[in-house]
């Protein structure tokens, strides 16, 4: 299964009613890749995403998520190699216990309990969010409630994990948190395939950009290409700054950054 | 006397046992910006609920201390009273904020006139300066429910701009806008304080408040710590011990162990190290 | 709720429609006898066609088959008494003549009420209550729940979704179904009540809560035809009660 | 009117609406257009309570015809029953709740077998009259096909709506729960 393209859309035709929304769509996206899906509202994003979980299917070409066609297939169907965070997370907090919340995917997938409780504990871990493993999901502030949602997405370690703008309402060290986990998750081969308006988030953790116009794919470069270079994607302070300062290449994060701008103002040498 | 005076309030919500406010005292002058902010929970959303009177009339809980909101108690005035109209209040969803029986972005925007039973061409007139201050008359005809999180929110506050209010309540008013949309909230804020409005805004996205506050007060477990001009402020060590953020390059300045003052602005930063 | 534009439906005063659609159910209600109550249907198939509403004829369909075809099982193929055969069927004649009242009234009431929603705008009902200065919560409630519905199903389609992603079967036996009812109802309900409180701050700081005496935005004109159909409608509803009460 | 209310209310009457076609998806008889009455009620009081499930039937008349209306009598008793169960503490436990559920869908199928009888001639929703004409067809009379049926679905419909309501509220966070004293009582806490 590892060596399975995590996504794959050819020819894709899709439309609601007989609104066309996307027309002859094709892409591929490979293990470990990080793709930022951009483009006006209702270019058609989010249906692609949809398409992707076989929570729609095409009424042409064909989409194989994981080495599976989606066809004839539901979503309940891929939840165990793929993840996927709803723009509004709300809609899926039903448990009592933020503990609960995250174990439901892995029951619901016949996990046994001790499996079940270790993928839980990691990745409630790696989002910071252990000590809130017993509380409601409605007790936590608005941002950390979203990380639950990510954190439920995450526990099944998915091949392609699948994120409509995970940053909206974030405050920044949860921010942080999601960066960090989106690029651990890369690092191990799995795929992300992401909505954001958020281009600061979007050029820390992703490396290519793929805009969405008029029912199919009009651009598909790395992310740095795009950012700065085209007038509806600024390119956001990190990655202005790291230019300006000849740091072209590297990623445009807080952590990657600072240990090579260590230097004082004072001496005015830079140890890059 | 000042738009805002908060002195020495205490709240707690209903079913909780820790404060939400602990001997908070804030005052807001009528012509300025003043900015909040805080790590998530130090108090800034319930203070704004508190100056607005919605702790704890709405939400039940303890209050303690004196507020005065226009020279109000909040608290006891519900809002087709004395305060009706006079604040704003615009908080980060813009989705719960809609009136939920417009049909068209221009109602939504005359909600609020139509229920203060303003004359019927004082609100046409007062619509059409929201929204072209917003820059969204071609939304006008639009269904609310269906616009984009940026769109929406530009109704929402067009919605509260229509009221010409006294005192602006705005909790992380820019979740949803762009960077376009951000500039243009910004340069609004400055244009109603310079009409004379007292501008309150909480936000953690510290990047944009040098450029449109007066005053930063940064919070902590449920009161302010620190109070004074957001550029000497956000320069400094002291607001990160207080548990809040600075500007994005001022973070990279910190984690590069940078000594303050550091730069705020990209600009700034591109001469801080590459001297 | 498109009424055609330019039709009665859509230029009348928003009560006008209310009341009329309110005394077609109650005249159906009172009128006895199959023939009656047939030309009463008749009579509503025609008035919904020419005030511009002919689409709620056949929207009204959709509840209304299974109705007629229960009515027919029901009473006809099932009924006691005499018998007489159509098709090929025996049917009891008491039977039929009940359920041809019944479907008829059915008919004649599904088809008044979705004339109403198909001609009703919200906006227009919200300032015909604000200029009789009647409570504004009462025209709140109702139009605000109508809109509303369609964002509640949408978030209702899309909690099915989200469950679904993370591997919930909706298939299965009855008691794996039945414990599948929490995940995919606590969502809706908890959203619904969390978001509450910033509904209720929003409405309270935008004056909507004691509202005296709102403005109308765009108040629709009661004309002299308004109140004459009006009052011939609630006359007609006094008459047919009257009949079935003296008569 | 408070604002709390006027926010409020719309979300249960669309509860009430909506449910019944989620619960759809799962394939179970169920129409649970009670939910939002009975949390209502429970949340807020009778007054409210009554207040969404009449709303609710009106805007069901109105999409859906008004041949149901009168149904609406029977969102008003759930409201007063839902009201008397929270009183007694009976959503206390799940055995509590489906009790005082089980107890409501006795009233409400009783009433909903009067209603369908005089009003209707037995034809109702199609759930049950699919169960009134298998129950005539072995020769049971009218009203005793109806009463049945009628009692048999909305016996289940209710207890689970009571148990669905119930174990919401149990399990409410703190914080909603603050806001909301009366559910406190509703469920010992």
């Amino acid at each position: 299964m590892g060596a399975l393209t995590p996504l794959v859309l050819e020819a894709v035709r899709f439309g609601y009613g007989s609104e066309r929304v996307l027309d002859g769509l094709s892409l591929r996206v490979e293990a470990g890749e990080g793709v930022a899906l951009l483009g006006a509202n209702g270019a058609g994003k989010t249906t692609l995403t949809r398409l992707a979980m076989a929570l729609r299917h095409p009424q042409q070409g064909r989409v194989v998520t994981c080495g599976r066609l989606t066809a004839g297939k539901k979503p309940e169907d891929f939840a165990d190699v793929a993840g996927y965070l709803f723009q509004n997370p709300e809609a899926q907090l039903f448990a009592r216990t933020v503990r609960a919340e995250v174990a439901f995917g892995p029951e619901r997938m016949g996990w046994h309990p001790p499996r079940v409780m270790e993928a839980v504990d990691r990745v409630l871990g790696e989002l910071g969010l252990a000590s809130d493993a017993a509380r409601h999901p409605y007790d936590l502030p608005g941002p950390t409630r979203r990380l639950v949602a990510l954190a439920a997405a995450l526990v099944g370690s998915p091949r392609l994990l699948i994120l409509d703008e995970p940053t909206a309402g974030l405050d920044r060290g949860a921010r942080v948190r999601v960066a960090e986990v989106v690029l651990a998750l890369r690092a191990q081969g799995a795929a992300v395939l992401a909505v954001t308006h958020d281009l600061g988030f979007a050029a820390e953790v992703l490396d290519r950009a793929v805009v969405l116009e008029g029912k199919r794919v009009t651009r598909d470069a790395p992310l740095s290409d795009l950012l700065g270079h085209h007038p509806d994607f600024p390119a956001p302070p990190l990655l202005d700054l790291a230019r300006r300062l000849g740091l072209e290449g590297v990623r445009p994060a807080i952590g990657t950054l600072a240990p090579l701008l260590t230097s004082p103002p004072e001496t005015g040498t830079l140890q890059a | 006397m000042s738009a805002l005076e908060m002195q020495g309030v205490g709240f707690t919500y209903p079913g909780e046992s820790a404060p939400a406010l602990v001997q908070c005292t804030v005052h807001a002058e009528s012509g300025a910006v003043t900015w909040l902010t805080g790590a998530l929970g130090a108090g800034t959303s319930t203070a704004l609920l508190v100056a607005a009177g919605l702790a704890p009339r709405h939400t039940g809980g303890q209050r303690s201390g004196q507020v005065r909101t226009l020279g109000l108690d909040p608290a006891g005035h519900s809002s087709p009273g004395s305060l009706g109209g006079r604040v704003a209040l615009v908080l980060s969803s813009p989705a719960t904020q809609l009136s939920g029986i417009a049909e068209t972005v221009a109602q939504e925007v005359a909600f609020a006139p139509a229920n203060l039973g303003w004359p019927r061409e004082r609100i046409h007139e007062g619509v059409a300066r929201a929204l072209a201050i917003l820059g969204i008359p071609h939304l006008a005809g639009r269904d609310p429910g269906t616009l984009s999180g940026g769109e929406m929110q530009r109704t929402v506050i067009a919605a509260m701009l229509v009221l010409e209010p006294e005192l602006w309540l705005l909790d992380e008013p820019t979740s949803a806008l762009d960077a376009a949309g951000r500039a243009l909230m910004h340069a609004l804020l400055r244009t109603e304080a310079a009409r004379g409005a007292a501008v309150l805004i909480a936000s953690e996205d510290t990047d944009g408040v040098a450029a449109v506050a007066d005053r930063l007060i940064v919070f902590e477990a449920g009161r302010p710590v620190l109070d004074g001009r957001p550029d000497d402020l956000l320069r400094g060590d002291p607001v990160w011990n207080a548990g809040a953020a600075s500007t994005t390059i001022a973070a990279l300045g910190r984690a590069a162990g940078i000594r303050a003052p550091r730069a705020l602005t990209v600009d700034e930063g591109v001469a801080q190290w590459a001297r | 709720m498109t009424a055609a534009p330019g039709s009665f439906a859509a230029r009348a005063h928003p009560f006008t429609p209310l009341v009329v659609t309110l005394c077609i159910a109650v005249v159906a209600i009172a009128l006895p006898g199959p023939a009656a109550v047939l030309y009463l249907y008749a009579a509503t198939l025609i008035l919904v066609v020419l005030t511009g509403t002919g689409r709620a004829a056949l929207r009204a369909l959709v509840p209304l088959a299974p109705l007629w075809f229960f009515l027919v099982l029901l009473h006809g193929v099932l009924g006691d008494g005499e018998q007489t055969t159509v098709l090929g069927v025996a049917l009891s004649r008491n039977g039929l003549t009940l359920a041809a009242t019944q479907a008829a009234r059915l008919g004649a009431i599904a088809t008044a009420s979705l004339a109403l929603y198909t001609s009703f705008s919200p906006a227009r009902f919200v300032d015909a209550v604000a200029e009789r200065g009647w409570p504004f919560s009462m025209s709140y409630l109702v139009v605000a729940t109508l809109l509303a519905l369609p964002r509640f199903r949408a978030r209702a389609a899309s909690i099915l979704e989200a469950q679904r992603s993370r591997g919930l079967r909706l298939r299965g036996s009855p008691l794996n179904r039945a414990r599948a009812i929490g995940p995919i109802t606590f969502p809706l309900l908890l959203g619904a009540l969390a978001e509450v409180d910033e509904r209720g701050f929003a409405l309270e700081t935008r004056a909507a809560s004691g509202v005296t005496r709102r403005t109308a935005l765009a108040p629709p004109p009661d004309t002299r035809m308004d109140r004459l159909t009006r009052w011939a409608a609630v006359a007609a509803a006094g008459s047919a009660v009257a009949w079935r009460v003296l008569g | 009117m408070n604002a709390r209310l006027l926010a409020l209310l719309p979300a249960a009457i669309a509860i009430n609406l909506v449910v019944g076609g989620l619960v759809n998806a799962l394939g179970l008889p169920l129409y649970l257009d009670s939910i939002g009455t009975i949390l209502a009620t429970v949340l807020a009081g009778p007054a409210v309570g009554m207040l969404a499930g009449a709303i609710g039937q009106l805007l069901f008349g109105l999409i859906n015809g008004y041949q149901w209306i009168p149904f609406g009598i029977i969102q008003v008793v759930i409201a007063l029953l839902a009201s008397v169960a929270a009183a007694q503490g009976g959503f206390r436990s799940m055995g509590r709740t489906v009790a005082w559920g089980l107890l409501t869908g006795l009233v409400a199928g009783a009433l909903s077998s009067v209603i369908s009888y005089v009003l209707f001639k037995g034809v109702t929703a199609t759930g049950t009259t699919a169960v009134v004409t298998l129950l005539r067809q072995l020769g049971w009379s009218l009203p005793a096909a109806v009463t049945a049926s009628s009692l048999a679905l909305d016996l289940a419909d209710k207890a689970v709506a009571f148990a669905v309501v119930g174990a919401l509220v149990r399990s409410l966070p703190g914080r909603m729960m603050g806001r909301f004293p009366r559910a406190v009582r509703a469920v010992g806490r």
